[in-house]
């Protein structure tokens, strides 16, 4: 075990990975001289030379169509996108190319890439910068949809999106990458793709969250437990395929849900897990499921409106205490 | 232009040229029998026909080895079949069958066949011109000599991707071949009302540092066959990619619905005078390769082939309906409901 | 009254909005020297000259951003995406431009548009031109996204979201561009933004869907109602804003709701309005919502599958059932 | 590239020049300043400032009409002064403040002021040329003979929306004026490793048939003046678009967190011999239209202007929080919760 970054653990994977499979490489903008706009690439042009870790011009669509193509003759291309709000211009490459190269083809090709990057709303970045893409790209079969929440699951995350042989659209958030925590060095640490983690255990209500709102419901959760109420934290991690198997499991045990996330709340990634869960688990809810999103609003500059729309601690604690008839 | 084709002397002998020619033919036959089994509506969706551009194909495939990569948009029959695809699994497809190329779930414009290079049929225009750098990037990567050879239409040319693909493939010197069959129509579009410069050599190279940008007439077999290996060459060789504007004609509608109201009937006979197949058989003749008895062997010999491909065609399988949740991810697939 | 094709009622209302407002006009590939790929524009370059009906090059995002340039200056025009499949390489400007700028300058600009086309799983077209991007859009603050099932409302539908002063994503279905119905010729007749309409009168079942699954549903009604069992037909028309007051007076009125939808079921329309009817009538709801959609799976090319993979009446009478428990 | 400007016989009378010299100076200072309540966390997000670059706003923008209209990307406080927003307008914004130009919620990346047809601020690469064709457009629907003058960097000559836009508008010789300010940097990336071409002129006007695509000094404003006005008249007279590359330089990191590794201080110092303001002053000074004094007065001013800016800003209110739900769309927005 050692204590890094969110960012670093990001590095370490990749790294690890591009020594360990030459047809591993990293494509996007500032990746290599400018060592990343957000650092995560730091020091791996330094390690792997401009061959393999690649700076583009400002063309998302055209780099992201490279990776695919690159994928689809056998290389393992890692694309990041600056922030994932940039992957809205290159959005058909996504949702047609890597999503349906193999279907199209019957088998004949697959598309095993990364697509990562930071998103969120991470401060002051207003209505372009700030998109949550989870239930765009979740919405579509043939991409998987990974959003860690830790420094380890960062790492081990990314390093079985790395190895999957399927587009992987792997979303980080600019809020987490300086997040410090314990993260295993071992380089055979995977974390399965489609597995949650229960990142706290609780028998009164169950949280489903994932990315950054999972530190906002762990805070939440900690304020209840000084109320008496035992709150368990299911991080999803995996969007895509979703873990229905830990999240009944909870649901059933609580009786009570609570959906966290920072994601619009009409058509996003809530409504998608709160209808699954309805429809598997009806009579095992003591309550409506209770949502805590963004709000339905284009994010603005302002810190104070940002800060308003946000999921808070606050807010979280109100629907827990709601699905409790509090 | 490169050269006329009469004076040319030839590029290839004279087993390549038959082969190439009954090629075409095989295209040329291919498509006007799919024609009439969409009427049948035994082929259903969107079926774009090539007749009338298969030099454009035969002859730049044509001088491909096995393992470079080919591609191409929705307009993808001719260019399957040059590359050696069994007419019977594109026909197989036509109609949507399990035996199909895709297995019945790409359909007319999604054709691919992984061992012999042809990376597909792509139906969103412009949306394949990236993979196709992305093909080249992996051949540089590997430090291999494959080059890619894609395949577009004119109206693609105003497509962003293009734009961004053509500076990524030019700033990194990328071994690919990007070949504009500029048949004057994006659909029922005419050239000079979608591209504000109608010489499409100064908008493909140029502006992207290109080794070169070339136009060819492309009813001209051997012509277009040789600017392709110049092409192929200079990639080969580490020059980075060459843009070639083959001059080329339709004779079909944008796809199966479209009545034409944008041309007359003298405007496409005129065209058909210069037929690519009817031009590389007087070449042939004046040469000695051929006369009216092989000619007539070889087009019974396709004649029989395509018989045959929708034979198979109309007889093999449907998919069975697990299929539906096949092919989509090559983990198992979760469906999400 | 008219007898009129769905695509004939689309036309009559941009002519008559066209002719009533010299600042809308009509862009998009192939819709006027071609009148239309599908021929929904017939006629309209003869009547409106080229000034006014306009044929681009494929450049989807370029005149998307065209069409927005012109209404954030006051035109009012309309953009035909020749299918909405091909929106997506126009994302970014519908849901970046389109969508914020209002909000990112403050109230100042306004984008009176509308995007519209057919989408759909329609035959045969495989998985790249089978798209059903209405959640997508409805996921945005700043859109609103109208999709009409008739020819009457494609006409009063269409109207109002011309005269509209906002953007508006307004879905053709190309399998109902031949239906034929009565449709009101009074060039007053508007069907508001946000307003469902009840198809279908019922007391025991609620469906509430939209689109050509209307009509799906419509069928399924009737031959339920063989069986004594009376189902509610409830058309959206309207999927942002949702016309919620409607939609839970019924599902109040029946207390069992099954939503029939083309989209794919995860984070799709049907999980974003599930959700919320379970969230504002869940105590009033005797069954858990059933959803009748798309399978989870690319749409193919053979016939048999893609019928596999679309809503039927049998699953849609399925549905119904199972929401009686019978 | 135009005339050196110390050879220019004045394209402006005393007035203008010396107005423009000011709004360079307000524009420098503005700018600075926001560099310092950036570092106090006034301002927040991200923030691109303008310093080295300030001749192309004011040249370009000075010689427009009133009615024309003017839109640019994220670098774009200069432009937003140039076209004669008041300098607390911008301030507040900067600051989120409900008196701010986009009341707070566009920020520093988007500022808009309808009444100057000030047309914002953009912040995705690209994707606000598109817009500047469609209000170019709109000119000539109704028309009238404005222009649009549309601004952006040279890392977003390699986005497609560009490409698309530059062909429509070269092929409906829409009245726009596109002008890449090139600063040899898209963020940490030098031109040579962004752009297949170096020569932009080669890659902006030639492959979409714009009347004409020009290359000029930037650091002399009365040559930008120049190349714009002409671009304008042609524009006006119904010949299409224009390409300006505005060689320029910026003396700021990207953004305000760039530490600029990719260049060296001597670079930075070799650029500023060639600071477009003093280069200015020395001409006026030439001129006879400053002298020591009236420069000391005119710094004086500026300095009160911003000072003002900043009193305002910081003491301005917050939006209140209800503001979250308005300006969303223009009849009552819905919350879809
Ligand atoms: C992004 C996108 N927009 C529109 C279409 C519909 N479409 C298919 S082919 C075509 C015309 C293409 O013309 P061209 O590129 O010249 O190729 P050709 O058909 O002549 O071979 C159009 C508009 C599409 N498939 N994808
Ligand atoms: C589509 C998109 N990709 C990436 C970015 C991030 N980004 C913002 S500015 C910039 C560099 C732009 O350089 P240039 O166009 O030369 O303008 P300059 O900053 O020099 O004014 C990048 C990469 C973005 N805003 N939008
Ligand atoms: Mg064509
Ligand atoms: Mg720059």
């Amino acid at each position: 075990m050692a204590v890094m970054q969110y960012r670093e653990a990001l590095n370490l994977a990749m790294t690890e990975e591009m020594e360990r499979d030459d047809r591993v490489f990293l494509m996007g903008e500032e990746v290599a001289e400018y060592n990343g706009a957000y650092k995560v690439s730091q020091g791996m042009l330094d390690r792997f030379g401009p061959r393999r870790i690649i700076d583009t011009p400002i063309s998302e669509n055209g780099f992201a169509g490279i990776g695919i193509g690159a994928a689809m003759v056998g290389l393992r291309p890692i694309i990041e996108f600056m922030t994932f709000s940039f992957s809205y211009v290159a959005f058909d490459q996504l949702v047609n190319n890597a999503a349906n190269m193999r279907y199209m083809s019957g088998g004949q090709f697959s598309v095993p890439i990364v697509f990562r990057g930071n998103s969120g709303i991470a401060g002051n970045l207003a209505a372009t910068h700030s998109h949550r893409p989870e239930a765009l790209y979740a919405h579509f079969p043939g991409l998987k949809v990974m959003m860690p929440s830790t420094p380890a699951d960062a790492k081990g995350m990314l390093k079985a999106a790395i190895r999957d042989d399927d587009p992987v659209i792997f979303i980080e958030h600019e809020n987490l990458l300086g997040d410090k925590a314990e993260v295993p060095e071992d380089p055979e640490f995977l974390i399965p793709i489609g597995k949650a983690d229960v990142k706290r255990e609780g028998s009164d209500v169950t949280i489903l969250t994932y990315s950054r709102s999972v530190q906002t419901s762990l805070k939440a959760a900690e304020a209840m437990a000084g109320e008496g109420v035992s709150v368990e934290v299911v991080d999803l991690r995996t969007l895509r395929p979703l873990d229905m198997d830990t999240v009944l499991s909870s649901v059933t045990k609580t009786n009570r849900c609570v959906i966290v996330e920072e994601d619009w709340p009409y058509c996003g990634m809530g409504a998608g897990i709160a209808d699954r869960v309805y429809r598997a688990a009806f009579d095992e809810l003591d309550a409506p499921i209770q949502r805590v999103t963004a709000k339905d609003a284009p994010i603005p500059y302002n810190r104070r409106l940002e800060l308003d729309i946000l999921p808070s601690v606050e807010r979280v604690v109100e629907a827990v205490n709601g699905v409790l008839y509090r | 232009m490169a050269h006329a084709q009469t004076e040319a002397k030839p590029i290839v002998d004279r087993e390549q040229a038959l082969d190439w020619l009954r090629q075409m033919l095989v295209i040329r036959r291919f498509e006007e029998r799919s024609a009439m089994l969409y009427q049948r509506q035994k082929i259903g969706g969107f079926c774009h026909l090539y007749s009338g551009q298969e030099a454009c194909a035969v002859g730049s495939i044509g001088v491909l080895r096995e393992d470079d990569y080919v591609i191409t948009a929705y307009r993808d029959h001719g260019h399957a079949l040059a590359r050696g695809m069994d007419p019977r699994a594109g026909m197989a497809e036509m109609l949507g069958k399990a035996a199909g190329c895709s297995k019945g779930k790409g359909g007319s414009m999604h054709f691919f066949q992984a061992d012999r290079n042809f990376m597909g049929g792509h139906a969103i225009v412009g949306s394949h011109i990236p993979l196709a750098a992305g093909m080249a990037f992996a051949s540089k990567y590997r430090g291999d000599d494959r080059v890619t050879l894609c395949f577009f239409g004119d109206g693609a040319m105003d497509q962003g991707a293009l734009h961004e693909a053509f500076n990524m493939a030019g700033l990194w010197k990328l071994p690919v071949i990007y070949v504009v069959e500029n048949n004057l129509m994006s659909m029922g579009t005419h050239l000079h009302r979608h591209s504000a410069v109608l010489d499409l050599t100064r908008r493909g190279g140029p502006p992207y540092g290109f080794a070169a940008s070339v136009a060819v007439d492309a009813n001209d077999i051997e012509a277009m066959a040789e600017v392709t290996l110049e092409a192929a060459n200079r990639a080969r060789a580490g020059e980075g990619p060459t843009f070639i504007e083959a001059k080329t004609y339709r004779y079909r509608g944008h796809s199966m619905s479209d009545p034409m109201k944008y041309r007359t009937a003298e405007e496409l006979e005129k065209a058909r005078e210069r037929d690519p197949i009817a031009l590389y058989e007087v070449v042939l003749r004046e040469r000695g390769w051929v006369d009216d008895e092989s000619l007539e062997l070889m087009q019974e010999e396709v004649k029989r082939l395509i018989d045959e491909a929708i034979a198979f065609a109309e007889e093999a399988p449907e998919p069975a309906l697990d299929q539906v949740y096949t092919d989509i991810t090559v983990s198992p697939h979760i469906p999400q409901e």
